[in-house]
């Protein structure tokens, strides 16, 4: 459960884009190209030569924040060209609704919500995390083929914590 | 209250159930006593450094404080997974909710705190100040227990006789309270604060109480362990305060006749015991300028404000809290004799020249004071983010000194020290220095209303005058 | 000791010539008084965020101390450039000079510490032993003076027997000093001294004494003013140290008899009288495991471990000195009881993995401990550079506790809590836990040879024992 | 030791990206790369070529520090060309040998060492620090014309102090 470092290290990559945006504010119209590092942490931002026509001078990739909502997307294990459209090709995290049980069927012995390869619709239940009693249902916030189950059966889960994979790309 | 002390720690491991500066003032004591700590955190705190101080570390919910610091689930299912066998619940959120201190219970965790019938019976302000008069304390004139008819709360004020306060029986930490100095604004104070009470406690019932201009507030400091101790560790004077939240407390009460200390404190002791009180909690009283003093409720939690009679005692009050929870007596020389002068002042992330709106953002310099008879409890550091969704407070600076005119030069040298800055962060520490300069305070002629009227300008400022 | 109170600070202004944690200290103090701060500082300082806290600053020399920090002329250049009234040496450097001491008098401004002719005899070892005897104090036995002779030295050392030591009479703060087990030894460790003394102190003279090992090393807080007022605040243990370099004191000294603790701290006051001594000094003793005990040296200055004295005492040694100073009489109080514990523990840039060598840098993390009964002095944050020219003392972490025990967990704590880091910068913060945590030094059974024995590995060091 | 994490890396990122701006701004238009590193935190700006015209109008390479020693070399107050030979055009400050009172003359009443306008060699006195009685010369630590004379006769000056500027490049 400790993941401090990882917390750490996200936040300084969260600071560094912060920083960028300001240099980018101050620098103004032409500037072709920032780069912070601190550490392992590095972010660099170009633009095209100024000779070619109107640059989205605006245009700012500061990278998003880890999320803070249970689903996110995220580079896949299983490779893809970054230059695919938009969501496909990256896998998609559903995460634990609350700190609980995470439980893959809804009851001892019954067949699993889901199963590797299956495809989800959104809002599908796709598990159960139990909590103080309460069934709480883990529901894919997106539809997509299941990539993964990360988590084994019975296993107590932080708030967040990655259940399962899916790839947005194979949705029905 | 000697007793063979236990050979090993008094936990194996004790959950946190809250954040910033008192989870990390917990987790010390912890460490202290060799107890392993599980700290829960939001996604808002997922970078706090008080994290750091913990041995393990569970994340149970969004930034939003009913889905995660306030969700007893959550704090239960983090202790139980953990494997915890105690609950601190810190200041605030679940400290003071029986409910949780119920079910904690009965889950087999430990609830560092009083037992949840005292909790619930103290809780509800009418209940406070029935068994705090059957007790025999002085209680203000008011209603014997909640009103829910307007006409009737008037008829209960009119007889009182103006100013009046309205307050919600389920009231805490300044919040859900009216003063009415005309009997015409009542029926509208008493409807606004009902429906007030309802959205922030969800309770909606409200009490009548005579109002007390000019009174200064005490509040006394009491431990009771399982075996029938209770002590008195002297008070607190509370009564700088912005809008009834407090700014800056000190030990002792300045100004006050040492016997009527020692009689709020013998008062404080009888009603502890009444309630069957355990643990660590506050009993607070207005005293008024003729030097009555009158019970007004008490507090089932370890306060913000406790370093300052920790500084005058030499009781460490986490470590005295741990120890009554697994049932050992209080430590022998708590309860032992004050030396010298406490104050603390809060540095809060607010605007004092905005009505003390909260200024949350990335704090980049932070170097806090130090040296001679100076504690800083804070979770800040150079980088930190102050977030929006929890209270402002940001650092306690607390001083000592053999006397009160020192404890002040003291208070001044460190707040000036004190460097924080951010974009877009303001602090209270130039306020809380022009507070310390006031000549109303350096003279303990103050009362609760100091604060407020120096912020609206009904009372004279000295701006800068503090600064040599 | 009571007397009316002066209505202004007890200076307008005072020079503080010193630099680091040290100067930070007295400029706090200077500046809960009233007191304008005028501070020195060499070019190596001059990012030093000690300088911050002063009201004005002055740069005197290159980072070379011999042409800042050693140098009168340009300290008092200073000070009377900036109009300063008095001049705070702090510990080092100039502080037990006498003819600095006596040319601030030429000048007309007023030396912090006891009259140079007090400095004087006090600071040739050999002249304050012989006052101490005549005192009545027990010395240990060795030369009546200084020894220029080779060859009537080790007749001396022969009759008084093996092991002995050999000091610098002008010696100081653990250095020029030889133990001698072997009479085929002495002759080079006698010629070697007198070389090291020659080269450190500028003053060849050394004298002999009997060594006792496994002693312990206790020094008494001594107050005293102009109105004959001498009183002693309680003794310090220092028997942690490495190559007699001190890295842990506490007080009360653990382990001693009280009746014991009382007596050394009768002769100390004794000697001070007898001395004609003025302000905060010291005076150390051997304690031998018989418990007998023995006069060694004084120190005419703060130390740098006057904050456990504070700790348990609540008396403000600098305010005591500045008010000695200004010919006031020692505060009411001064003197009191002292309560619970303290230790101290020495936060030093050097690597105990390499016989302590200093590791100057660039600190880049640097967050020191906080939190209850804790302490921290030290002019470290983040970004500052540590030079080599100057002594490696980056902070002092004192604690306090009701008991011995409880002050070594709460050290513990706080040692783990400090983060401090930077490129090729070591601390002593791992050794000095391992220290806390050795059986020796728990059951206070350890004795001044406890820290070099672990780093040589004559002794067990327990690699981990403090970590949970 | 320990890495550096979170908060120090902040903080000192934080600090590089303040000055960055500083650089920025005291830089103005025409600059092309600003670069700062400590440790491992590194931030770097670039702009595109400039367009071979406005020439730089006066590219500070950072602002100087105070001096570190009693000797140095600084922009001068008269214009002159960065791209002109290293030291020439640029104004040596002589700084005082001790914190002291400074003299221009030998004696009250005697004439100065030297005057705005003189030409002085490596070495020769300049002026004097009085410390505490003892006279300490000042000595010119380079050759050159006196710009100015900083600090007025009798004054009282720290270490380091600036007491007069030379024009190293009038050097006979």
């Amino acid at each position: 459960m400790d993941d401090v470092t990882g917390a750490a290290s996200h936040a300084l990559l969260g600071e560094l884009c912060r920083r960028a945006v300001e240099l980018v504010n101050a620098g103004g119209a032409g500037m072709r190209r920032v780069r912070l590092q601190s550490g392992d942490a590095v972010v660099e931002l170009e633009w095209p030569e100024p000779a070619a026509e109107a640059a989205p001078a605006g245009a700012h990739p500061g990278p998003a924040r880890p999320p803070a909502a249970p689903g996110r997307t995220v580079d896949p294990a299983v490779p893809a060209g970054p230059e695919d459209a938009a969501g496909a090709g990256t896998a998609h995290e559903v995460g634990a609704p609350v700190v609980g049980t995470f439980y893959r069927a809804p009851e001892p012995g019954a067949p699993p919500f889901v199963a590797v390869g299956d495809v989800v619709e959104k809002g599908q239940q796709v598990g159960i995390v139990e909590a103080m009693k309460l069934m709480n249902p883990v529901e894919a916030d997106r539809a997509g083929r299941v990539l993964a189950v990360v988590v084994p059966d019975g296993t107590h889960v932080e708030y967040g914590q990655t259940l399962l994979t899916l790839d947005p790309g194979e949705a029905p | 209250m000697n007793a063979p002390e236990p050979a090993g720690p008094l936990f194996a491991s004790v959950l946190i159930a809250n954040r910033g500066e008192i989870a990390l003032r917990i987790a010390r004591t912890c460490r202290e006593l060799g107890i392993r700590t599980v700290m829960v955190y939001s996604e808002a705190d997922r970078d706090s450094p008080a994290l750091r101080l913990a041995d393990r570390r569970v994340r149970i919910g969004p930034a939003a404080a009913r889905r995660s610091y306030l969700y007893p689930p959550a704090i239960l299912e983090a202790a139980l997974g953990a494997g915890a066998e105690a609950v601190h619940p810190g200041y605030g959120f679940l400290s003071e909710d029986a409910d949780f201190a119920e079910m904690c219970r009965a889950e087999g965790l430990r609830f560092i705190g009083p037992p949840p019938e005292v909790i619930a019976a103290l809780g509800d302000k009418t209940q406070a100040r029935e068994l705090a008069a059957a007790a025999g304390l002085p209680v203000l004139p008011g209603s014997p227990g909640a009103l829910s008819s307007g006409q009737a709360a008037k008829d209960v004020a009119d007889g009182i006789g103006y100013p009046v306060i309205i307050k919600a029986a389920a009231g805490g930490g300044g919040r859900g309270m009216a003063v009415v100095d005309d009997p015409a604004d009542f029926a509208r104070a008493f409807a606004e604060t009902r429906a007030s009470a309802q959205a922030v406690f969800g309770d909606a019932r409200v009490y009548v109480e005579k109002y007390v201009r000019g009174a200064r507030h005490v509040e006394v400091q009491v431990l009771a362990d399982l075996h029938g101790n209770v002590v008195s560790l002297g008070e607190r004077d509370c009564s700088v305060q912005r809008r009834r939240q407090k700014l800056i407390e000190e030990s002792p009460a300045p100004g006050l006749a040492p016997g009527l200390t020692a009689a709020i404190g013998e008062a404080a002791v009888s009603c502890a015991r009444a309630a069957g009180y355990v643990g660590a909690g506050t009993f607070e009283f207005l005293v008024d300028g003729a030097g009555r003093f009158f019970f007004i409720e008490a507090n089932c939690r370890i306060q913000v404000e406790h370093p300052v009679t920790e500084m005058v005692t030499g009781v460490d009050l986490v470590r005295e809290q741990l120890r009554v929870a697994a049932g050992l007596p209080l430590a022998a020389g708590a309860g032992a004799a004050a030396r010298g002068v406490s104050i603390e002042c809060r540095v809060n992330t607010e605007d004092p020249g905005r009505g003390f709106l909260p200024t949350p953002g990335l704090i980049e310099e932070f170097v806090p004071p130090g040296g001679p008879f100076t504690r800083v409890d804070t979770h800040g550091v150079p980088g930190v983010r102050v977030s929006a969704d929890y209270d402002s407070l940001l650092a306690k600076v607390v001083v000592w000194a053999p006397d009160r005119d020192q404890a002040i030069s003291r208070m001044d040298r460190a707040l000036e020290e004190f460097r924080v800055s951010g974009r877009g962060v303001c602090t209270t520490i130039g306020f809380l220095r022009e507070v310390l300069a006031h000549p109303d305070f350096r003279r303990a002629e103050h009362d609760t209303s100091l604060a407020d009227e120096m912020t609206s300008g009904r009372r004279r400022t000295l701006q800068g005058a503090a600064r040599p």
